[in-house]
C-alpha cells in the first residue's frame, strides 16, 4: 500500500458530493476531518471509499487489499473471516442498534407475531439480516414461516410506500416514511434486550497493520476522540446536525437515539459484550448456512490501538464496560 | 365480350409529364398523349434512358407524383390495381421466396381456390420453362431463369392490362421466341391489353398492333407506326424483317 | 459468403490425413478459448495471481454446483429465472417488433413518438425501479416489466431499421398485386427485415437476461440472478460464480436457438 | 438498403416531438393534484422544480453530469472502437468467427453484474473500473450489430471487390464498411444507449463517487422522490441529448443516396 | 505487342467441370474444353441457364471450387486478377457511390496517378454516353444506364482479358449499335482478348472470331464456328445475317 495514502472503506451507499455518512463515531470523524487532521503532519491523505453493496462489497475491497481501513458491520465481517480475510477489529462504532419492524399504516400487522405467511422486505447478507433473524426466533418464527425478500433499503422503503410488501424489516430510515405517514413502526428490537441488536467496528487489514502501525495508532486515536465527542450528551443536537449532513434528518436521528445515552451508542470499547455479540453473530451465521466452517473470534480482535488511545487520551474511565450478558460492569 | 373492343375499358393518357423533384435537368417525361384500345398490342421502344420505365411505372399506378391524367377502364388512375399487372426491368423476385412461391405471389389476392392458384402456378412455371426449379431460390437461378420467374409472375394472374419493361432482354434466341409465342397466344385468346418496352425493334414488329417511338431528353413521343402485317407473323417473314429494317434505319442511326 | 477466402480449388492438396487434421482443429476451434481461459482460472487459483476469496479456485466452484443440483435450490432458481425470462423477453419483443413496426410504417407516428421514446430508454432499470415498485408492486408483473423494457429497445430500434431497409422494388411489387397493408407488412416488410430483426432479438435475449439478474437483485427470493446477489452478499464467490457458469450457459444455448430459428427464417437467401 | 433514420420527421415536424412529454407533464400535474396518494410519493411538478433549481443554484447539477458524461463518453469511445474492431474480426475471418464468437456469445450472456467484483480488483476502485464497466456494455451491441452487417453484405458486390483485386482492407473500407453501415450505425446507437445506462449501473454497483446516477441513488435511498424524478428527468434529457447528437452524426456523415 | 499474338498469353480450359454442392441434379457445366488465342474475340451462345455465367466466373476466378484446369497467360487461375477483367449479367453497381464513384471502383489498384484516374473515368463515362450523369446514383437511373456505368466500369482498367455477360442486353438499338463499335474499337487497338456472353447471335457474328454455342443439361460445348467474315464488319452486311440465320436455324429452332 502507499505509504502517503490511507484508504477507508465505508459499507454504506454514502450520500452527497463528495460522500458522507452519519449514524456512527467513524462517521463523525469523518464529517469533522479528524483523521486527516491526524496524518496532516506526515503528509498523508486520507480516502474515505463509499460501497453501495455495503458489507460484502468492502469484504472484496479487502480480499484484494484495494482498502487498508474498513467501517463494517458485524455480520459482513464475520462473512468475510470466515472466507479467510485476514483483519484485525480495531474499535467498535455504533453499538447497540437494533432493526425495526414497518408495515403500511392501514396495515392490521400489530406485531412480529404477525408476520407469518407475509411478504417480509430483508437485506440479506447485511448485519440487519441476523438480527432480524433473531427476532423472528424469539417469536417462534423463522425466515421460511415467512415469504421473505432480499430488499436493500431503497428498495425497501419504495416497497413498503407501495404496499408492494407487507412488512420490512429495516433501519433508521424508516422512520422518514413513518413521518411522511408512509409507514408504521410496530416494532423495535432494541425493546427486546441487547441481544437482538447489531454491532460494528472498524478493522484494519493484518498486512496493513503489520507495516503501519503508527499510523493505525492515528486513526484509532482520532476515531477514539470522535466517538467521546459523539458521546458527550451536550452535543446532541449538534451531532445529529452534522450527520444529517448525510441526507437523513435530524429528525430520523433523534427518534433513533431518544431514550439511550450516547455513550451507550457511541462507546468505542472492546469489552465482554461486544466480543460475545460477534461470537453470537458467528454462531448464528453458521445455525443458518450462512457460512461453511465455524468463526472463532479469538485472536481477531486487536485492542492495544485502542487502549493506548485512551490511555493518551485519558478516556479509560469515560465509557462504561459491559459483560457478556449486557449488564455493566462495576 | 373477349372479341369486342370496349372503347371505354381502353388506356387513356393526356398530357402526362413528369420531373423528378429536385432535379434541374428537363423533365423526364413532356406531355404525353395515347389512346390505346382495350385488347391493343403496343410497344414502346426508344433510346435507353429516354422514360420508358417511367411511363410504365405511371400506368401501373406506383407513381401518382405526375401532372395529366391518365384514364383506364373509364377511371382515374390513382394506384395499383390487379388489373394492370407489370413485369419489373429488374425481376424483383422476393429473395426469400423459391420459385413456385414466387409466381403465387401475385394470386395472393385473387378470387381463386387453393387448388386453382396452386394449378396456375404449376401451369406458368411450366410456360417459362422451369419445371424442375420450382424449389429454388433467386440466388440459385441464371439471370434468364430469374426473368422468366418474373413474366411467369406477371401472366398468372391474367391482368386486363400488362405492361411488359424487357421483359426477354435476358433472354436467348430460342427461349426468347418460344416465349414471344406463348404471350401471343395469350394476348390473342384472352384480349388482354398489352404495352410492351422493347429494344428490340422485330420483337416489336413481330407482336404488335402499333409502335411508339419515344424521344430522350425529355422523353415524348416521336412517332406511332400502325404495324398493319397481316397476323400470324413469324420472325423469319419479310415483311416482318423489312418494318424493323425501316424503323431502325429512321430512328436509331442518327448517330452512328 | 465472407471476405476472399483464397480456396484453392478441390483437388489441390487433397492429402486426406491433411483434411482429417484439418477437420479436427476446426471442429476443436471453438473450444480454445474456454479451455485456455479455464487453464489460466487454474493456475491463477493455484499460484494465488488472485485472491481465492474473490476468484475461488474452479474446483470449489464445480462442488458448489454440484451441491446446488443435489439439493435441488437449482431448479428452482432456475424455473423461477426462465419464467421471468420467457414472460418478460417474450413480451419485450412482440412490443418492441409492433412498435418498432409502427414507427417504421409511419413517419408520422415516429414523430411524434420516437423522441420521447429516446428519451424514455435513457432511464436505466434502476432509475424506474422506485416508480414502478410503487406502480406495480414488487411481485412477478415488476420483473416481467423491466425484463420486458429492456428487451424492447434493441428490437423496436432494429425493427424500425429493418422496416425502413425494405427494398422499395419489392414493396411496389406488392403493391400492384395489392397487398393489402397488413399482408405487405407480413409477407415483404417482415421477411425483408428478418435478418436485422434477428440481430436486435439476440441483443434483447442478452439484456433481457442481464436486466434479469439487476432485477433479481433489487427484489426477489429466487432466481439465478437471486442466487448470484446473495452469493456476494454471503461472500462466497463460488456460489457467485456457478450461477455465473449456469447464466452463461442457458444464454449460450438460448443464444444458439435464436440464431437457428433466424436462420429457418430466412432460408434460401444467398449468405 | 437505407440508414436508419433516427430523425424524427423534417424541421417543420420537430415540433410533435414535444407534444408526449407535454401531455405527460399535464398528466403529471393534474394527478399530483387530485390524487390523494401519501404525499411522499406524489411529488408535485412544482416541487420537482424548486430541487432542480436547487440542484442548479448549488451547483451539484453541474459537477454531477459533468462526472457522469466523461465517462460515459469516454467509455462509450473505447467500447465502441473495441466493439467495431472485434466486430470486424468475426464477421471478416472465418478463422476468428469460429475460434470466438462462441466465447463471446456466452460471455455476453453473463450478467455485467458478475464481473464486478472481476473488474475491481482488475481495475481498482477508481474511474478506471467504472469506464471499463461501461465499455464493456457498449462493446456488446457494437460486436453483434458489426459483425452481423458484415455477414450480410450481398456477396454479389463482394465478387465485384475480388475482380478488381481489393486487398482486405480495402474491400473492408470501401465494399463492407459501407453496405454494413445501416446495421452498425444501428450498434453503435444501441451502445451509445447502453453505455449511458450503464453509467448510472456503475454509479450505482461499483463505489460511491460524483455522478448523476448516485444523485438518483440518494434520492431513493433517502427516499426523496423530488430528487428521484429530478434525476431521472435529467438522465432522459442527457439520454435524449446524446441522440440528436447521433443524429447529427449520422446525418452528416452517413446521409447520401441510398434510396432503393 | 499489341499486334503479335502471344500464344501463352491466351487461355485454356481443359476438362472443366463445375457442379453446384448439395445439388443432386446433373453437373452444371461438364468437360469444358477450349483454347481462347491471345487476343482473340469469342462470343458464347446458349439457352438460357445453360451455364454461361458460371463458366465466366470460373474463369474470371471468383470461384475456385470445380474440377479440371483454367490457364491463362500460362499460369493456373485461382483467384482473380487485375489482368483478368469482367462485366457481371446484373449491373452489380455500388448503391451508395454516384456512377463516377462507380466507374472508378475498377482503378482502385491501378498503378495510375489521381489525375490520370479521374481522366480515365470521365473517358468512360462519356463513352457510354452518360455526361451529365456523372453525379447520379444507381437508384437515380434506368436500367440501361446502370447497364452502360458496368460496362465503362469492365472497360476503364484495360484488363488483357475481358468476360462480357450480356453487356447490352438492356440496351435500345441504337445505343447497343454505337457501343458495339466502341468494343470493336477498343478490341482492335488494344488487341485486349474477350470473352462475350450474349444472347444476340447477330452480335455474336458481328464481332466475334469464333462463336462456342453451348448446350443445356448439362452444359456444355455443343460446337465451335468459326467466323471468316472480312472485317470491318456492319449489321447489314449480308454475310452476317445470312450466318446469323444459319446458326439461329441449326441451334435454336428445335422446339418451335
Ligand atoms: N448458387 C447456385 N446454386 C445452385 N444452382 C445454381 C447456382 N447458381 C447457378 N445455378 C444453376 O446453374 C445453372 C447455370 O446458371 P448460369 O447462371 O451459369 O446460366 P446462364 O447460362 O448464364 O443463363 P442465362 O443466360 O439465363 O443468364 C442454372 O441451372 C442455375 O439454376
Ligand atoms: N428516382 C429518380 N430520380 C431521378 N432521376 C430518375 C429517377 N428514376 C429515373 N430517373 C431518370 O429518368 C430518366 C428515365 O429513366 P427510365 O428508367 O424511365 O428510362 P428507360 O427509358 O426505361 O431506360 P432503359 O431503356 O435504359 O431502361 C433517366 O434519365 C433517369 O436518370
Ligand atoms: O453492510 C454492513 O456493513 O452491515
Ligand atoms: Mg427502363
Ligand atoms: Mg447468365
Amino acid at each position: 500500500a502507499d505509504p502517503a495514502l490511507v484508504r477507508i472503506g465505508v459499507a454504506q451507499q454514502g450520500s452527497g458530493d463528495p460522500p458522507t455518512f452519519g449514524g456512527s463515531p467513524a462517521a463523525t470523524a469523518q464529517l469533522q476531518h479528524r483523521v486527516e487532521d491526524a496524518l496532516q503532519s506526515e503528509h498523508v491523505k486520507v480516502e474515505w471509499i463509499f460501497f453501495k453493496g455495503a458489507g460484502p462489497a468492502v469484504n472484496e475491497a479487502l480480499a484484494n487489499k484495494q482498502i487498508d481501513f474498513a467501517y463494517q458491520g458485524d455480520l459482513p465481517s464475520v462473512l468475510g473471516r470466515a472466507n479467510g480475510l485476514k483483519t484485525h477489529l480495531l474499535l467498535a462504532s455504533n453499538v447497540r442498534a437494533g432493526v425495526y419492524l414497518a408495515v403500511p399504516p392501514d396495515s392490521d400487522i400489530k406485531g412480529v407475531k404477525d408476520l407469518k405467511g407475509k411478504r417480509v422486505g430483508i437485506f440479506r447478507g447485511t448485519n440487519l439480516q441476523l438480527v432480524a433473524d433473531n427476532v423472528l426466533k424469539e417469536n417462534g418464527l423463522t425466515e421460511r414461516d415467512l415469504r421473505v425478500i432480499n430488499l436493500d433499503t431503497a428498495a425497501a422503503q419504495a416497497a413498503l410506500a407501495s404496499k408492494g410488501v407487507d412488512a420490512v424489516f429495516l433501519d433508521y430510515s424508516l422512520f422518514k416514511l413513518q413521518r411522511q405517514g408512509l409507514a408504521k413502526i410496530v416494532y423495535a428490537s432494541r425493546d427486546g434486550g441487547l441481544q437482538l441488536t447489531r454491532q460494528a467496528h472498524l478493522l484494519v487489514l493484518e498486512d496493513y497493520e503489520r507495516e503501519h502501525a503508527e499510523t493505525v495508532q492515528k486513526v484509532v486515536t482520532a476515531v477514539v476522540q470522535a466517538a467521546q465527542w459523539s458521546s458527550d450528551e451536550a452535543n446532541r443536537n449538534a451531532l445529529f446536525a452534522l450527520w444529517a449532513k448525510s441526507g437523513v434528518p435530524p429528525e430520523s436521528w433523534q427518534s433513533e437515539y431518544a431514550k439511550q445515552p450516547l455513550k451507550d451508542r457511541n462507546s468505542p470499547l472492546i469489552d465482554p459484550f461486544l466480543v460475545a455479540r460477534y461470537q453470537s453473530v458467528a454462531d448464528d451465521a453458521l445455525r443458518l448456512n450462512l457460512i461453511r466452517q465455524p468463526v472463532s473470534v479469538n485472536g481477531w480482535f486487536e485492542p492495544k490501538y485502542l487502549d493506548q488511545a485512551l490511555k493518551s487520551l485519558k478516556l479509560e474511565a469515560y465509557w462504561p464496560r459491559f459483560d457478556a450478558s449486557g449488564k455493566p460492569i462495576a | 365480350m373477349a372479341t369486342v373492343i370496349e372503347q371505354d375499358s381502353g388506356l387513356t393518357l393526356r398530357h402526362v409529364s413528369k420531373r423528378f423533384s429536385g432535379d434541374d435537368a428537363p423533365p423526364v417525361l413532356e406531355r404525353i398523349d395515347l389512346s390505346i384500345a382495350s385488347g391493343e398490342f403496343v410497344s414502346i421502344v426508344g433510346a435507353s434512358g429516354c422514360g420508358k420505365s417511367t411511363l410504365l411505372r405511371l400506368i401501373a399506378g406506383l407513381d401518382a407524383d405526375y401532372d395529366g391524367e391518365i384514364d383506364f377502364g373509364g377511371a382515374r388512375v390513382v394506384t395499383t390495381d390487379l388489373s394492370r399487372g407489370i413485369v419489373f426491368q429488374d425481376h424483383r423476385l422476393f429473395p426469400w421466396l423459391d420459385v413456385e412461391q414466387n409466381v403465387a405471389v401475385a394470386l395472393r389476392n385473387a378470387p381463386l381456390s387453393k387448388a386453382e392458384k396452386a394449378r396456375a402456378v404449376k401451369e406458368h412455371v411450366a410456360l417459362v420453362g422451369l419445371q424442375g426449379y420450382e424449389r429454388h431460390y433467386p440466388h440459385q437461378l441464371s439471370g434468364g431463369m430469374a426473368q422468366r420467374v418474373a413474366i411467369a409472375r406477371g401472366l398468372v394472374n391474367r391482368p386486363r392490362l400488362l405492361l411488359l419493361d424487357e421483359p426477354f432482354g435476358a433472354l436467348d434466341a430460342l427461349t426468347r421466341a418460344r416465349l414471344q409465342l406463348e404471350l401471343q397466344r395469350i394476348w390473342e385468346s384472352e384480349r388482354i391489353t398489352m404495352v410492351l418496352v422493347t429494344h428490340d425493334v422485330e420483337e416489336a414488329v413481330l407482336l404488335s398492333d402499333r409502335i411508339v417511338v419515344m424521344q430522350a431528353r425529355p422523353g415524348r413521343i416521336g412517332e406511332v407506326i400502325d404495324v398493319t402485317l397481316p397476323r400470324p407473323r413469324k420472325l423469319g417473314d419479310r415483311g416482318v424483317g423489312k418494318l424493323r429494317d425501316d424503323i431502325v434505319e429512321t430512328f436509331f442511326t442518327d448517330a452512328i | 459468403m465472407l471476405l476472399p477466402a483464397n480456396r484453392t480449388s478441390k483437388r489441390a492438396g487433397s492429402f486426406v490425413t491433411h483434411d482429417v487434421l484439418r477437420g479436427i482443429g476446426w471442429t476443436a476451434l471453438p473450444w480454445l478459448l474456454p479451455v485456455a481461459c479455464a487453464v489460466l482460472w487454474v493456475l491463477g487459483a493455484r499460484y494465488g495471481w488472485i485472491s481465492p476469496q474473490v476468484l475461488p479456485p474452479p474446483a470449489l466452484v464445480f462442488e458448489t454446483l454440484g451441491a446446488l443440483a443435489k439439493n435441488g435450490e437449482l431448479w428452482m432458481h432456475l424455473s423461477a429465472s426462465m419464467t421471468r425470462a420467457a414472460v418478460g423477453f417474450g413480451g419485450g419483443v412482440l412490443l418492441g417488433v409492433l412498435l418498432g413496426g409502427l414507427l417504421g410504417l409511419s413517419r408520422t407516428l415516429e414523430a411524434y413518438v420516437l423522441p420521447s421514446f429516446n428519451a424514455i430508454v435513457q432511464v436505466p432499470v434502476l432509475g424506474w425501479l422506485p416508480f414502478l415498485m410503487i406502480v406495480v408492486g414488487i411481485g412477478e408483473p415488476l420483473k416481467f416489466l423491466l425484463i420486458g423494457h429492456a428487451a424492447l429497445v434493441p428490437v423496436t430500434l432494429s425493427t424500425l431499421q429493418g422496416f425502413r431497409g425494405t427494398p422499395r422494388g419489392l414493396q411496389e411489387v406488392a403493391s400492384v398485386y395489392r397487398y393489402t397493408r397488413w399482408q405487405v407488412i407480413t409477407r415483404v416488410t417482415l421477411p425483408s427485415a428478418i435478418p436485422v430483426i434477428g440481430t436486435g432479438v439476440r441483443l434483447a435475449f442478452t439484456k433481457a437476461w442481464l436486466t434479469l439478474v439487476v432485477v433479481e437483485l433489487v427484489a426477489s427470493s429466487e432466481g439465478l440472478g437471486y442466487l448470484i446477489v446473495y452469493g456476494r452478499q454471503l461472500f462466497q464467490l463460488d456460489l457467485v460464480l456457478a450461477a455465473v457458469l449456469i447464466v452463461g450457459a442457458i444464454g449460450y444455448v438460448a443464444d444458439r436457438l435464436l440464431n437457428a430459428l433466424e436462420r429457418k427464417l430466412q432460408r434460401g437467401r444467398a449468405n | 438498403m437505407s440508414t436508419l433514420d433516427l430523425e424524427a420527421g423534417s424541421a417543420k415536424g420537430s415540433w410533435r416531438g414535444v407534444v408526449l412529454p407535454v401531455v405527460a407533464v399535464a398528466v403529471w400535474w393534474f394527478v399530483s393534484r387530485h390524487a390523494q396518494v401519501g404525499h411522499g410519493i406524489m411529488v408535485s411538478p412544482a416541487h420537482v422544480w424548486d430541487t432542480a433549481v436547487a440542484q442548479v443554484r448549488s451547483g451539484a447539477l453541474a459537477r454531477a453530469l459533468s462526472a457522469s458524461l466523461a465517462r460515459e463518453l469516454t467509455g462509450f469511445a473505447i467500447g465502441t472502437t473495441l466493439g467495431l474492431a472485434l466486430g470486424a474480426l468475426l464477421g471478416i475471418s472465418k478463422l476468428a468467427n469460429r475460434a470466438i464468437a462462441p466465447s463471446f456469445n456466452t460471455f455476453k450472456q453473463v450478467s455485467l453484474f458478475a464481473w464486478i467484483p472481476l473488474i475491481s480488483v482488475w481495475f481498482g476502485l477508481g474511474d478506471v473500473a467504472k469506464v471499463v464497466f461501461l465499455s464493456l456494455a457498449a462493446l456488446v451491441p457494437v460486436v453483434m450489430h458489426t459483425s452481423d452487417g458484415i455477414r450480410a453484405v450481398p456477396p454479389h458486390l463482394l465478387d465485384v471487390a475480388r475482380a478488381y483485386r481489393y486487398g482486405k482492407l480495402q474491400t473492408l473500407a470501401f465494399v463492407v464498411l459501407p453496405a454494413a453501415l445501416p446495421s452498425i450505425f444501428t450498434g453503435v446507437y444501441l451502445a451509445l444507449i447502453y453505455s449511458w445506462l450503464a453509467t448510472l449501473g456503475a454509479e450505482y454497483l461499483l463505489v460511491a463517487g460524483s455522478g448523476i446516477g448516485n444523485t438518483l441513488v440518494d434520492g431513493s435511498e433517502q427516499f426523496r422522490m423530488d430528487l428521484v424524478v429530478f434525476g431521472v428527468i435529467v438522465v432522459g434529457i442527457t439520454g435524449w441529448a446524446l441522440n440528436a447528437f447521433a443524429r447529427g452524426v449520422q446525418r452528416r456523415w452517413f446521409e447520401p443516396s441510398r434510396a432503393a
